[in-house]
């Protein structure tokens, strides 16, 4: 962590960057992003277990780009982000600097994305064993049972979108939740509309979902609609072999395979 | 450093110098070989016959073994083994459900992440690199490496030589010396399994590959599998029967070439018992 | 305000008899925005048609529904029909009460009640079509051709001779490719150069082509009508204009023993060199790799004896740029080459050749001038073996499919080799005899039956030497699988056919697909094997897949006629029904964020970057944009695009989710 | 009361369903009237909201059909279309989707008698499934609870 902070200090000194983007003790026992412009302020920073947001989600942010070249605090996770966000063409090597953070707790710096492409290699987006065994439980379930949960469990959902604002992939400048011609999602928060949202969200993330939790983490009401995009990562590992975000581009789901193989089809 | 070994039926019976040639070399070149506990067969041509699960189960209990016992890496000398340990990890590998089955049915823990190597791949990876400094006697002699069947065989499993026409074990016996002949019959059959039930036919498939070898000047035939090596040596009297021709070259394990070549006691390496006297 | 007409059509009876179409049009007359619905037998006689002009006219129609047959039937009639009615032909839908209801269904009320539901679909969605005017992109009218082989000739020769301007590019010395190397073609036997040379000289001497030879495709822009290509002229370190193609060069040349390529290998030519006596350009290449002076500095013989100081050491590579409306890819196959059959010791063994070399020995050029000589020691082999299928057809060896021309050209070869060799014996190892084409059974039953080439059916397992005797060991499975063992002097391999190295690269910068094998793909398999799937780039020839000299030629003059069709309007006219990207105002311009993954869904490579800056020309954001010239309107893209910024016309989100939700709700 | 009627929408494309449902009709092969074809490009276009919003709008089954692998008119709109499928099927299973009511086939413009039979098996399941209630409550949220307010 020490390294970290001086490191970050450094770069906010000799003006290498403007602005480095890092977590800070919040309310409570949370923690909060911090943007940290002024050297003397990197004693603000921190890093422990509590520290799930994904940071990734304000590097698009235009209030942020308007600071100027950002680091950026990175674990796994965000890490995972900035390099889908770079295949989707949001930004390049030169306006961003990564000071990431390895599972245990190590500082590492990266200068390229194509290095921190490289080190994600050893840490392929693997489902933890207790969301599994969640949705194995779900998977056995009959279909009604599936659905009644489902409902249960979205009926609540008010329509924050906090999901949304704090998932780094959710970047678009109109979501289709707000087009009205047509009106694709229903838009009282209730059931129809709720199970039109997550569903259509959880289909946005297909391919592009990095595991990172943020979603579910950020729902004020603790869905757990993470559990949906989990479902897809792994439905696309079974089917196609996963993915991993790549600078290559070559996106999962809008390629193909010819003999990618399916049961349904008649 | 520690390396497994699977014996296999062979090695403890008919082959017992591939076993000796094998542990003088390996004690030559400071490897501590540490034999499978309660291995059992490998399954050999009889198993798949009979069963998948059966084939499979059988090498899989093996690994599991070296697996429990704290082995990495073992070594199987015989190439029929050989082939059986590698094809059963890379089919479990390949599907999960017939893995969880055959753990099923041998009731222990099994990860399939043991490395195995047959006696070349074992050459070439612990032995080669340090030999030249040991060779006191090089192994100066024009030598025909049979591979026969198994040894380089599926490609797709063992990933290891051209299957058509191998090289590894040429490359291996130029290193000590030797001048590999090119010839015709390196990956012919020699009858295998027919030794006991259909000795003529082995006498046939064997005959044409000693001949070759002896028609092209080979003062000795190099094998990696204890098969090759009874058909070739045992079965020498058939042979030259079938052949009309007294043909005495010797059929040399390429543990014994190496351990010749960097002057292990002829004893030691078993050389005594094989049927055509060794006189190189 | 809408104002839509509804024409309900009886077709005859064949949708009066199971439709109420009365019903259907009184219902339809209620339906909001409908001002205008009848029905009448015939729609689209001229009594009928006249019936929608008149009624556009009249009643100030804004956009028509036709319920009729299939639009994939009438669909162009209807259109037309209220284009002349003032109508813009994109404001017409058909509803099909024919093939998708009357036909399909017994008379009843269900039956009325679908007719009516369709009817209404395409109400709203008519309510929601906007006038669209066809696209129109110029076109130059100048075709590049990528590869001078019999294909890349004839197509270039075609296209000359409708009266557009080729430029014809080739990566070697001369323009000939495979079929210059060829001894004697099937299922003919005429001299392969005999009928080949001529076309060359014509190329070369024709006012509409313009020649590259030592040149390759260096990179390509543009689209259909409008491509730019860069070529990259290698230096051949000889002044073109000077030289007078003596050849005094290639005599005096020291270095002499660089195997010949023309030759396969078997014969020999010096550094600076043409491929062959009849090359067109007949204009040597000094090939740096080999050449003294480039090695050592020093030699410069081929300057001193050069009568019109041709020679020019330190040209370079010329970079030169063309305006292309049109592309011919015929860069041909390539032939899987040694290390591939250790099995039948190609490499090893001199005296085992490929088919190409044996075409060498059989060609009257050739480095024997013809005679059967076995390479490594001149002599004539009295045994011949030629195995057909090495490589193709086995799995093993990567290579599932079936080369297709080496059934005839090993039939070719037994049948020189007999001609050639009296007395000699020839036997064919063969998986299938596969000699589908005009004459060409009848050729290898000649080769059986008159030239008593013996054909075994089955496959070689190894070829070795003994004694100086090459012995080819096989089975016969027509005698029940009997091992069959031949002592030969010579074995030839019909080496399976694959594509040219490089055309995975080639490819990728013309930006066409290829398959597993690097073979370039055809757009559709059957109905469009020439066309590839950027527009405006065909395929001709063995690039595609293996194919023979007949096969390529034919593919090549499709290929002309593609170019030509394309050529005969100076505008190309397409339907505007296409992906569009949205724009709309500062500061979000576009609703797209430019993730680009669109970019790979498309099939065609039709979305491109634009960039969208501000008047100090900093970037603001880059947004997809679709090409309308290369756009074929599949919608992939529509469906994949989160932020719906791209919709496809004809068929947008509105209109298609208004006509999704009339189904469904009536009213 | 009479004997339940299912509405089933589908989803095809102009090339080979399309075309194929035309010549069902040619050849005049009869199947049932529960089905209302809409008709798009390509399956590539298909929109999986289109599917959401129709069972939002009452159909009891959906049927999405195209042209076979390697026969698409725009060589991999189809191919596009199956990788999004798979997810999209397993994604709807998994939410309680009933997926009994979706049926992916792929017809050709020669196959009309399978578009009849495609058409008539998926209505005959649909009949057996019943309404589609559970989506249908969902749905019509409005009429219970707004509408009397």
């Amino acid at each position: 962590m020490d390294e970290l902070k001086k490191r970050a200090k450094e770069l906010l000194e000799t003006g290498a960057v403007k602005v480095v983007i890092g977590y800070e003790q919040g309310t409570g026992n949370k923690t909060r992003a911090a943007f940290i412009q002024k050297p003397e302020e990197v004693s603000r920073l921190i890093f422990d277990s509590r520290c799930v947001l994904n940071l990734a989600v304000y590097l698009n942010k235009p209030e942020v780009k308007q600071i100027g070249k950002p680091a950026i605090v990175a674990p796994i996770p965000v890490l995972r982000a900035i390099i889908q966000l770079a295949s989707e063409n949001q930004f390049t090597d030169d306006n961003l600097l990564i000071l990431g953070i390895t599972p245990e707790s190590k500082f590492v710096e990266f200068n390229k994305l194509a290095d921190v492409e490289t080190y994600l290699d050893q840490h392929l987006i693997e489902i933890e064993a207790r969301d599994k065994e969640i949705l194995e439980k779900l998977d056995k379930m009959s279909v009604e049972e599936r659905w009644n949960f489902w409902v249960e469990e979205l009926s609540p959902c008010f329509k924050c979108y906090a999901c949304r604002a704090a998932c780094p992939m959710c970047y678009c400048h109109r979501c289709t939740v707000e087009m009205n011609q047509p009106q694709w999602i229903s838009v009282p928060s209730h059931q129809l509309g709720n199970i039109e949202w997550h569903f259509m969200r959880a289909m946005h993330l297909a391919g592009r979902c990095v595991d990172c939790n943020a979603c579910a983490n950020a729902c004020p009401i603790a869905i757990p609609l993470n559990l949906l995009t989990k479902k897809t990562l792994e439905e696309i590992k079974v089917s196609f072999g996963g993915y991993k975000p790549t600078l290559t581009g070559g996106h999962i789901m809008s390629t193909f395979k010819p003999n990618d193989k399916e049961n349904f089809i008649r | 450093m520690v390396l497994g070994i699977y014996p296999g039926c062979s090695l403890k019976g008919s082959s017992r110098e591939y076993t000796e040639s094998v542990l003088a070399v390996a004690k030559a070149f400071d490897i501590e070989i540490k034999e499978i506990l309660d291995w059992n067969c490998c399954g050999a041509t009889a198993a798949h016959n009979l069963s998948k699960e059966l084939a499979l189960a059988l090498p899989a209990r093996i690994l599991a073994l070296a697996e429990n016992q704290g082995l990495d890496e073992i070594v199987v000398p015989c190439a029929a083994c050989y082939s059986r340990l590698s094809g059963t990890q890379h089919e479990l590998n390949q599907h999960p459900e017939l893995k969880s089955k055959v753990v099923e049915a041998i009731g222990m823990e099994y990860k399939g992440t043991v490395g195995i190597l047959n006696i070349v791949q074992m050459i070439d990876k612990y032995i080669t690199p340090n030999i030249e400094s040991k060779i006191v006697k090089p192994f100066d002699h024009k030598l025909a490496c049979y591979y026969g069947c198994l040894l380089v065989r599926p490609k797709e499993v063992l990933k290891f030589d051209r299957e058509e026409d191998p090289q590894s074990m040429d490359t291996l016996m130029s290193k000590l010396g030797a001048k590999p002949i090119d010839w015709a019959f390196k990956t012919e059959c020699c009858g295998a399994g027919l030794t006991m039930s259909r000795t003529k036919t082995v006498a046939r498939l064997s005959g044409e590959i000693v001949k070759d070898a002896a028609d092209r000047g080979a003062e000795a035939i190099i094998v990696a599998c204890p098969m090759c090596h009874s058909n070739l040596d045992m079965r020498r009297k058939e042979i030259n029967e079938y052949n009309d021709q007294k043909i005495n070259i010797p059929v040399l394990y390429t543990t014994q070439a190496i351990g010749l070549a960097i002057g292990l006691d002829r004893e030691s390496l078993g050389l005594q018992r094989h049927f055509v006297k060794v006189e190189i | 305000m809408s104002r839509i007409g509804v024409f309900v059509c009886h077709c005859g009876e064949n949708i009066s008899a199971t439709v109420n179409c009365q019903k259907v049009a009184e219902t339809a007359s209620g339906y909001e925005g409908v001002v205008h619905s009848v029905d009448y037998k015939y729609m689209c006689s001229d009594p009928g048609q006249t019936l929608i002009k008149q009624a556009i006219k009249d009643k100030n129609l804004t956009g028509v529904v036709v319920a009729a047959c299939s639009p994939r039937m009438h669909e162009p009639t209807f259109r037309k029909a209220c284009n002349e009615g003032g109508l813009n032909p994109f404001m017409c839908e058909m509803a099909n009460l024919r093939e998708h209801c009357s036909w399909v269904h017994d008379k009843g009320d269900l039956t009325t009640e679908k007719a009516i539901d369709v009817v209404r679909t395409q109400v709203e969605k008519v309510k929601r079509n906007q006038p669209l005017t066809d696209i129109k992109v110029p076109v130059t009218k100048t075709a590049l051709v990528i590869g001078g082989g019999i294909a890349g000739i004839q197509t270039s020769l075609d296209i000359a001779n409708c009266g557009h301007k080729v430029i014809l590019i080739e990566k070697d010395p001369s323009i000939g490719g495979h079929m210059s190397q060829l001894s004697e073609t099937f299922p003919t036997l005429d001299c392969s150069q005999c009928i080949l040379t001529p076309r060359m000289v014509e190329v070369a001497q024709h006012p509409n082509i313009t020649l590259y030879t030592y040149a390759e495709l260096e990179s390509l822009d543009g689209f259909i009508g409008n491509f730019t290509a860069k070529i990259r002229k290698k230096a051949k370190s000889i002044d073109e204009k000077l030289c007078t193609g003596c050849g005094l060069c290639t005599t005096k040349c020291p270095t002499k023993k660089i195997p010949s390529e023309f030759n396969e290998g078997l014969g020999f030519r010096p550094a600076v060199y043409v491929p062959f006596p009849q090359a067109v350009p007949n204009i040597p290449v000094i090939d740096r790799i080999n050449c003294t002076y480039y090695i050592k500095g020093k030699c410069k013989v081929c300057e001193k004896v050069c009568p019109t100081k041709a020679i020019v050491f330190d040209q370079e590579d010329e970079i030169i740029e063309v305006a292309v409306g049109a592309i011919v890819v015929a860069t041909g196959f390539g032939i899987k080459q040694p290390d591939f059959f250790p099995e039948y010791g190609y490499g090893k063994y001199p005296d085992v050749i490929t088919g190409m070399q044996f075409e060498r020995l059989a060609s009257a050029s050739g480095p024997t001038f013809g005679e059967i000589k076995r390479p490594s020691d001149g002599q004539v082999p009295k045994k011949i073996v030629f195995i057909a299928c090495a490589g193709s057809r086995d799995e093993a060896k990567g290579i599932p499919y079936c080369s297709k021309i080496c059934c005839m050209y090993t039939a070719k070869h037994a049948m020189l080799y007999q001609h050639k060799v009296h007395g000699g014996e020839s036997t064919v190892f063969y998986m299938d005899i596969r000699a589908a084409g005009k004459n060409y059974e009848e050729f290898v039953r000649r080769a059986i039956e008159e030239d008593t080439v013996k054909y075994v059916r089955g496959r070689v397992s190894r070829v070795y030497e003994k004694n100086g005797k090459l012995i080819v060991k096989g089975v016969d499975t027509l005698l029940g699988a009997m091992p069959v063992e031949i002592e030969a002097d010579m074995v030839v391999l019909a080496t399976a056919g694959v594509a040219n190295p490089g055309a995975e690269e080639l490819a990728q910068k013309l930006h066409i697909s290829y398959d597993g094998y690097k073979f370039f793909a055809e757009s559709h398999p059957k109905l469009k094997p020439i066309e590839t799937n950027t527009g405006g780039i065909m395929v001709a020839g063995a690039c595609q897949s293996i194919r023979d000299i007949p096969e390529s030629v034919s593919m090549a003059s499709g290929a002309a006629v593609k170019v030509a069709c394309l050529f005969s309007q100076n505008e190309l006219t397409r339907e505007p029904l296409i992906a569009v990207v949205n724009r709309c105002a500062a500061p979000l311009y576009s609703t797209c964020v430019g993730c680009f993954l669109c970019q790979s869904a498309c099939p065609y490579q039709a979305i491109e970057r634009e960039e969208i800056k501000d008047r100090s020309g900093k970037l603001i954001k880059s947004i997809a944009k679709v090409n309308p010239g290369l756009c074929q309107g599949c919608g992939t893209c529509v469906a994949f695009c989160r932020s719906r910024s791209i919709d496809i016309q004809g068929y947008t989100h509105d209109q298609v989710y208004n006509e999704v939700m009339a189904l469904l709700n009536e009213y | 009361m009479s004997e339940f009627e299912p509405k089933v929408v589908a989803f095809v494309c102009n090339w080979c369903t399309y075309a194929g449902a035309d010549l069902t009709g040619t050849s005049r092969i009869k199947y049932a009237t529960n089905v209302r074809i809409v008709r798009f490009p390509c399956t590539g276009r298909i929109d999986y909201m289109l599917l959401m919003k129709s069972f939002a709008e009452g159909v009891d089954g959906i049927i999405v059909s195209g042209c076979h692998p390697n026969d698409c008119h725009y060589t991999s709109g189809n191919f596009q279309a199956r990788r999004r499928w798979i997810v999209f099927r397993n994604l709807c299973d998994f939410m309680g989707i009933d997926i009994r009511r979706i049926q992916f086939s792929w017809v050709s413009a020669a196959e009309g008698a399978k578009w009849a039979d495609v058409v008539n098996t998926t209505v005959t399941t649909i009949r057996e499934l019943g309404p589609y209630t559970d989506y249908k409550k969902v749905a019509n949220y409005f009429e219970k609870e707004v509408s009397h307010g």
